[in-house]
């Protein structure tokens, strides 16, 4: 199953519907890799509330993601990650400390705008 | 009362086939009453007993049956392959280590998630994982 | 093929334009550690659009780079790392995590600036 | 339709040469339609066995191919020296180990960025890296 993403001004949102499998995933990461750069995003946002299990292949395709972003100067967000999935990443010792979450995907957009402002935006208002 | 013990088996040969054994899993614990919580970690340490089939033997089988035992009641999966064995069984339970290029987390992390967790493995013959997940008392 | 160094300001510009071998890279970083010194410069950019491969070695001169310039109250930024080009130095094992990146030029001198405000300028405009 | 299977051979001797490899490596995955980024994680790798062969060998060559298993089409990258060999392939394959003075990622990194990765080397007589990096299915 392909996972779509949505074009939202500079920002592109990832919303994984289903289940994964490894192949859905390497494909997952391909698209975004290929889009961020066609349309020069400012950040990411892959929204995982639908997600079964977040085992150490998807948390290390995810983490890979993450700091190719940052390589762009860009930020990826994870947002939607459910209690228990949370709970079993824990557990299996893919925290992912260095990855930015947001609890939703209205709060990972307000995250990214708010990081936005070091690296991006220049001139920003009032200051 | 006693029904005859649940039990699925699922063939293990491409990426497919770990998405649906760990939901098969799922599935049984939640017929068997365990929290959601309990159905996340079995899924998930089943997802990479079956991966690292699909990664080192090619092809084998999970199977996740219902189990008694001193009057708990439990899911055990049971991961095997006829594969190139693990050399170094515990240097593969510890955390990092991979030959694979992986995280190295698999083995590990398995044995955090569930209750039991025990490998047998001979070079050349094959792997066994035996894991378990205890529904609370 | 030597990578041009542009001074624009207090800021150097290295635009890598092709492929590098390892003894380019030296040649650059002999370059700009020559000419960051003469120009006593506040920062540098390296632009990496056109690079084929960050390689270990690569990755391993910038942050050298990016170390010395730290050194002398300056900042080195990395910009136009091109999405693959992350995607595979991450998989590699070099996300340089220490090293600053931006998008593109113009978003590097804005970091540059940004970053000014702490390390290279004192008694800027208006703070 | 079979074209014979495309081949392309670098001798490698300086840090030119490196670049060579590398270029022809992407170009051969190029045509057998891998996409953007497998082509880099490719280069990148045979980049690093390129410069191994140069920093630790002196010189050798690497043979880029197409090739075909199991229904799967993929490129294979041989990198092969007659050099001094490496002592201890297992610490040769761990992040950050060096004796040369390098990050001590190239070996561990080209088996992270390729599918399938296998050393052969010994003491005194030479080092041979085979790499494959699979076509999506
Ligand atoms: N079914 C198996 N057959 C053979 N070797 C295995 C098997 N499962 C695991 N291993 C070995 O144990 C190592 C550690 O496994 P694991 O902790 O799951 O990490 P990873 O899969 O990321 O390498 C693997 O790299 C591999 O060498
Ligand atoms: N072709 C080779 N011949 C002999 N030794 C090698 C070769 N390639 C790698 N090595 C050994 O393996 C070590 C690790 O290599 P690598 O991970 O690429 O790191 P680095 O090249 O930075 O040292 C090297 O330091 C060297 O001792």
């Amino acid at each position: 199953m392909p996972v779509p993403i949505l074009k939202q001004g500079s920002v592109l949102i990832a919303s994984i519907q289903t289940a994964l499998t490894d192949t859905d995933v390497l494909r997952l990461q391909n698209k975004l890799i290929e889009q961020v750069g066609r349309y020069r995003s400012r950040g990411i946002v892959v929204d995982v509330a639908a997600i079964d299990v977040m085992d150490s292949f998807v948390a290390r395709s995810l983490r890979a993601i993450a700091q190719m972003t940052r390589l762009r100067g860009a930020e990826m967000v994870l947002v939607g990650i459910q209690p228990e999935v949370a709970f079993a990443m824990v557990q299996l010792g893919t925290s992912l400390e260095d990855v930015h979450t947001a609890l939703d995907l209205e709060e990972g957009l307000a995250l990214l705008e708010s990081l936005g402002g070091e690296a991006g935006r220049h001139g920003g208002p009032g200051s | 009362m006693a029904a005859p013990a649940a039990e699925v088996r699922v063939e293990i040969a491409s990426d497919d086939d770990v998405v649906a054994a760990r939901q098969a899993g799922r599935r049984l614990a939640e017929q068997l009453g365990l929290a959601l919580t309990d159905l996340t970690l079995i899924a998930t340490a089943i997802s990479e007993v079956a991966r690292n089939i699909t990664a080192y033997a090619g092809c084998g089988e999970i199977v996740v049956r219902q189990i008694e035992q001193r009057g708990r009641s439990g899911v055990e999966v049971v991961a095997r392959d006829e594969g190139p064995g693990i050399e170094d069984i515990e240097r593969a339970l510890q955390d990092g280590y991979t030959t694979g290029g992986g995280l190295g987390i698999g083995l590990p992390g398995a044995r955090r998630l569930m209750d039991d967790f025990a490998i047998s493995s001979h070079v050349g013959r094959g792997t066994t994982i035996t894991m378990t997940k205890w529904a609370p008392a």
